[in-house]
């Protein structure tokens, strides 16, 4: 918390994590070459995602040496978000419609 | 973080700063001009701006609704066509919601009593809130310019399709209304980060005064549903202009989904409403019970657990709009459990006053108001969101009564008793008492008699947002009216004597109240920095069965911590909060 | 009991309003108990504990377990018995029995059309049998509308997009209103219905004569009916006042001028084609609202209608 | 590294007066920014809402829209802003160290990449349109044989747009910084705006990292 030690990450560092995100940025675009069947092939594609996200607020956005609490803020919103996106599921996937909808 | 180490071995002096008694200099004299008004960023002015913006809008808002009751006193037409008949309930609806209800309590009073609360100078970000002041203007003329241009004539909740092809400017009035969002977005986000790094020293969060724990809920609210409800106006606005298509059946999109969208933040906006009101209720029963709060950990965990819960009940606004079953029978059984925190805090209050001093001066009265017909608008609450019942209320005038209970009778008399409660602070003026009750009586009479009537004719299933009726229900209608006149008559009152009391009001003492709150330990109307030394906190505050001295606490320093960076306050205040 | 849900409820007037109201006066007597306990404390404590002095020393009750869990408990397990009630209750509703009789709903801005299984077309009018569950399938041409017939309890918004459904059996032969509760425009205030409910065997005779009744009348008392009937005169006054269209009154051999600038002639042509393509010549003034009556009404209906305008002079 | 910047400590005319010192100012900024962060997120998720559900009603739909987006520039531009956000971390590492000029070059890249992005979705924007692809009504295109293709690209223009519009703000963001920096506004004591500038930057870029493989990569 204090001014004198806020995290200064090394050059190194940093190109590495850039550079991992170019593979996995490749890793993405090579898994859709393998056919793999649905709905697997969108969870890969949503995991390879979050794991690049989560290097990227990990390390570039320095929540991994910053308070906790930004952590949680993240979380947070990102929760929300599934909320909202899981309790509108609840209704579109599961309506019963008398006559096939047009 | 900071290790022990670190920590300075100095030793603090703490002194009793009693507060001065009608000071000379004040916030509202230190800087004149009106030009030093417009660009100020000191919350306190800001706050005032709020509130004269604020209390414009609940002007306009209000004679709407009058113009509305009026029209409805005869079942055909009286002297409004349909048309403007469906614009005017549009702008009350949406003036009152957007304009009033939601900067009412955070953005008005919520800016003036935060950082006196936290013995802050100022929120975290004060150019900020002026710039949030200033976006909430240029949403506010932009809807201004589509009432002007057009009109909107589509209910507040600008349903789509009917949102999407009918006439006048519905682009520009979503486009203010998301404007408008932004502005709350960023009180939220101020008031967030202020409760969290500019408390003085010694308010852990077990001596956060209650009205801090609403707003802090409130502000939770504010940043995570508001930007759902820009993106949907957003995209409201696209389908307006280029016809996108999304919400529009037309076009292939489910206008249901768009409901969800909205509910996703208007359920929630509910609650940016009335959990800062239950605030206000928390600090004015204590005070004017003298007595500590009942339940602090319950009141205090049941606003956040009522903000989050209040994410998960958006859908009992669309039992029958075509959702899935399962969808309702989830929103229904989380509709219910809002009710328990809400119980629970209801239940606290009168055990705070149980064996209190009782002291009825206007804010409690105020306060018992809002006690008595909050609970009818909870008790309704749980009659719509039980699903049978709903299937027959939904959409008739039994909602119509239900909200008013809860935004009027809730949060407008909160509003009103917070009003009255911090009036002397603002202006270092007292107001007449006298009238002031006389002014609440009335409009607890004026309002039951404009909503009570509104229940009996929406289970007998009158609709809403109907221009005609038929002839049964016209009774009810002009008993209702009556009622809305009743009411309007007790608002000017209160306009009458506030204007006088600052015009010639006697002068208040520092805490009229006799309140432990650390806002009233400093002069009415406060310095321009609020205090003039850092307060020490030791106590909560509502620990009235301490003297009066131990709430009188600051650091003592040679230049009282205000302008020049100063070592030895900075030192302390650090670590006291590291401590907490 | 039976007084207060009587002055509070309409009749009721289908086999699932029972289960509704006896909710709506359970919740309703809890609350009031509740409601007269709260309110008999806040004033018995404000006289009871009002200021004596302003010395006067409080007691320090921070909190009490035990109470607390009491008022979380008690309000928890009535919440969960009114969800459970509720929820039966909505199942009910949501489910129609297999062997319903099924009449298509469409709601237009601003009528409700039914269409009989035997092809017959009503507008404004729904005939029903009683003791006979009857299940309406629903959508919508244009905006959102909600179906609701206050006396049966059931109410269902009403799609453009898709069909929902709602279902009832009416246990009375008479009137009763019908509503529409989604806000749609203009003249949603009038966009009402009235169901009929007739006994069983007075509903198959109806159905039988329903299309053939009208060969009685002369065109221009046909016109007249059909006109109520179809919700023509919600938007067309015939005496002249102008509400959401232009009066029928003196309408027909006038000049009308037109949103485009033109003006047309109202003759018998303009009249067919305003009733079949309401949106191909707007009178100036008005918003292209009305929606199209193809399908909706023949030929002979339509000659009646315009026999009908020529005699309002 | 308090000792290697002493008199710098000293410099504090940015600090405001209801702060205790700048690392409370620092904090609070950063919090600030985290929780705008937080509603950015909320913000984009209803668009990302309407396009899972939608997916979910219309999964043949996804398939066969986005064969009309062409993968490659897709991952070209996810590699021009992944590297972006690349430079922004080094331009705060910059500040960081003291180092004015590194700060300024990182933040000239940065522009660049920002605007070789923008590039490359003009050109992508332009060729939809001149196939008839437009959002909504405007729609013309037949070489999708699916009815709600129209509400596929509505979606996804919408997303792409708000995503642009971001793209925009931050260039805006810091160009207005390479100005400050010019001045000397910055150093290590003070870089919160640089700091809170790259906080934006790299949500902006993880929005981005959702969106290619979501709309593009549906095989």
């Amino acid at each position: 918390m204090s001014a004198h030690e806020h995290h200064i990450s090394s050059a190194k560092f940093l190109w590495g994590v850039g550079i991992a995100l170019f593979i996995l940025t490749v890793l993405t675009v090579a898994v859709t070459w393998i056919q793999i069947p649905e709905p697997w092939n969108v969870v890969v594609a949503i995991a390879i995602a979050v794991v690049k996200a989560t290097v990227v607020a990990a390390f570039f956005m320095n929540l991994f040496w910053d308070s906790k609490f930004n952590t949680m803020i993240l979380i947070m919103s990102a929760l929300f978000f599934m909320l909202l996106i899981g309790i509108t599921l609840l209704d579109t996937l599961y309506r019963i419609d008398p006559v096939p909808s047009f | 973080m900071a290790t022990t180490e670190e920590t300075p071995t100095r030793k603090i002096q703490v002194k009793r700063f009693k507060p001065e008694e009608y000071p000379e200099k004040h916030y509202l004299n230190q800087e004149k001009g009106l030009w030093a008004w417009l660009t100020t960023v000191d919350h306190k002015k800001i706050g005032l701006m709020y509130l004269m913006s604020v209390a414009f809008f609940f002007l306009v808002g209000g004679v709407l609704a009058l113009l509305l009751r009026t029209e409805l006193l005869t079942p055909a037409r009286n002297f409004m066509t349909a048309d403007v008949y469906n614009q005017v309930f549009t702008l009350h609806g949406a003036i009152m919601i957007f304009f009033f209800l939601i900067p009412s309590v955070p953005a008005a009073l919520g800016n003036f009593v935060l950082p006196l609360q936290l013995g802050a100078k100022d929120v975290a970000f004060p150019r900020l809130n002026l710039a949030s002041f200033y976006i909430y203007v240029i949403g506010a003329l932009f809807t201004i310019t589509a009432i002007f241009t057009g009109g909107i004539d589509t209910g507040w909740t600008f349903y789509t399709p009917y949102s999407s092809t009918t006439g006048g400017s519905v682009a520009m009035m979503t486009l203010g209304v998301f404007i408008l969002g932004f502005s709350s977005i960023l009180t939220g986000l101020n008031f967030i980060v202020t409760i969290h790094k500019l408390r003085s020293p010694g308010i852990t969060w077990n001596k956060l005064p209650l009205n801090l724990w609403g707003l802090y809920a409130t502000s939770l609210i504010q940043i995570l549903a508001t930007p759902v409800l820009a993106i949907t106006l957003l995209l409201l606005t696209m389908e307006r202009v280029l016809s996108i298509g999304i919400f529009d059946p037309a076009l292939g999109g489910d206008p249901v989904l768009y409901q969800h969208f909205f509910w996703f933040y208007s359920h929630p906006a509910v609650y940016i409403m009335i959990v800062p009101g239950f605030g206000i209720v928390s600090e004015i029963i204590s005070t004017f019970s003298k007595k500590v709060i009942f339940g602090y950990w319950a009141i205090a965990l049941s606003s956040l657990a009522i903000a989050f819960i209040g994410f998960l009940v958006w859908g009992h606004h669309m039992f029958t709009a075509g959702q899935s079953s399962l969808a309702n029978m989830v929103f229904s059984f989380l509709t219910f459990l809002v009710g328990i925190p809400t119980g629970i805090k209801i239940f606290n209050w009168l055990a705070t006053m149980y064996k209190g001093s009782i002291d009825l001066k206007t804010p409690m009265v105020y306060i018992l108001v809002f006690l008595f017909l909050f609970t009818i608008g909870g008790f309704t609450g749980i009659m719509l969101g039980a699903l049978s019942v709903d299937v027959h209320l939904h959409d008739t005038y039994y909602v119509v009564a239900h909200f008013h209970y809860v935004m009027m009778g809730g949060m407008v008399m909160a509003f009103l008793g917070g009003l009255h409660y911090w009036w002397p602070k603002m202006f270092g003026k007292m107001y007449s008492e006298f009238w002031g009750k006389i002014a609440a009586g009335i409009i607890f009479v004026g309002f039951n008699m404009t909503f009570l009537p509104q229940f009996i004719m929406g289970s007998q299933g009158m609709p809403r947002r109907y221009y005609n009726y038929i002839d049964q229900f016209q009774a009810f209608h002009q008993f209702s009216t009556i009622g809305a006149y009743i009411m309007g008559v007790g608002f000017v009152i209160i306009a009458a004597y506030l204007l006088h009391s600052l015009l010639r009001g006697e002068k208040a003492s520092s805490n009229p109240w006799g309140s432990r709150a650390l806002e009233w330990q400093t002069s009415s109307p406060p310095d321009l920095h609020n205090f003039k030394h850092t307060p020490v906190i030791i106590n909560g505050p509502y620990d009235y069965h301490k003297p009066m001295s131990e709430f009188q606490l600051g650091i003592a320093t040679p230049h009282n911590g205000h302008g020049h960076h100063e070592e030895e306050g900075m030192d302390v205040a650090e670590t006291e909060k590291e401590k907490a | 009991m039976n007084s207060l849900s009587d002055f509070m409820l309409p009749p009721a007037k289908s086999t699932l309003a029972g289960q509704t109201d006896a909710l709506f006066n359970f919740i309703n007597v809890t609350s009031l108990i509740f409601l007269i306990g709260i309110t008999f404390a806040i004033i018995y404590f404000s006289w009871k504990y009002r200021r004596r002095s302003e010395n006067d020393v409080t007691p320090v009750i921070t909190h009490n377990n035990k109470l607390e869990i009491t008022w979380s408990v008690i309000p928890l397990i009535l919440v969960i018995i009114v969800f459970g009630w509720g929820f039966t209750g909505y199942m009910n509703k949501a489910t129609p029995p297999n062997d319903s009789y099924e009449i298509r709903v469409v709601g237009k801005s601003w009528l409700w059309e039914f269409h009989y299984p035997n092809g017959y077309v009503s507008v404004g009018e729904l005939h029903v049998p009683e003791d006979r569950p009857v299940k309406l399938v629903m959508s919508s041409t244009d905006v959102i509308h909600s179906f609701y017939i206050p006396d049966f309890r059931v109410k269902k918004d009403v799609l453009p997009n898709r069909y929902t459904s709602l279902w009832f059996e009416a246990t009375d032969p008479g009137e009763s209103v019908v509503f529409c509760t989604e806000y749609c425009g203009n003249a949603h205030s009038n966009m009402m219905a009235t169901t009929i409910v007739h006994t069983q065997e007075d509903f198959q005779s109806w159905l039988e004569t329903a299309g053939s009744a009208d060969e009685n009348l002369t065109p221009v008392e046909l016109g007249e009916q059909l006109t109520t009937r179809n919700a023509c005169t919600t938007c067309h006054s015939v005496d002249g006042s102008v509400l959401q269209g232009p009066s029928f009154q003196g309408l027909f051999g006038s000049e009308a001028p037109l949103e485009s600038g033109e003006t047309v002639s109202v003759d018998e042509n303009y009249i067919r084609e305003s009733i079949l393509e309401p949106q191909a010549k707007i009178h100036e003034g008005f918003q292209p609202v009305m929606p199209s009556y193809a399908g909706t009404l023949d030929d002979n209906q339509i000659n009646a209608i315009i026999e009908y305008i020529k005699t309002l002079d | 590294m308090s000792g290697t910047s002493a008199t710098i400590e000293k410099r504090l005319d940015h600090l405001q007066h209801h702060f205790i010192d700048s690392d409370q100012q620092f904090e609070s900024a950063k919090l600030g920014m985290w929780i705008f962060l937080a509603t950015e997120i909320l913000f984009f998720g209803g668009l990302f809402a309407a396009y899972i559900v939608y997916r979910s009603w219309y999964p043949e739909l996804y398939i066969q829209a986005s064969t009309e987006l062409n993968t490659f520039w897709g991952a070209i531009n996810t590699g021009v802003l992944i590297g972006s956000s690349l430079t922004v971390a080094m331009a705060i590492r910059s500040a960081q160290l003291n180092q004015i000029k590194g700060l300024i070059y990182n933040l000239y890249i940065t522009i660049a990449l920002a605007f070789v992005f923008m590039v490359i979705k003009y050109f992508e924007y332009t060729h939809k349109f001149h196939l008839g692809i437009y959002p909504g009504e405007y729609y013309t295109f037949e070489g999708i044989a699916h009815e709600k293709a129209n509400i596929f690209f509505s979606i996804y223009y919408m997303m792409t747009g708000v995503h642009g519009l971001h793209v925009l703000i931050g260039i805006g963001l810091m160009i207005w910084l390479v100005f400050k920096a010019k001045k000397g506004a910055f150093h290590s004591g003070y870089y919160t705006p640089v700091e809170i500038t790259g906080l934006y930057w790299h949500l902006v870029d993880i929005i981005w990292i959702f969106l290619f493989p979501l709309l593009y990569l549906i095989d």
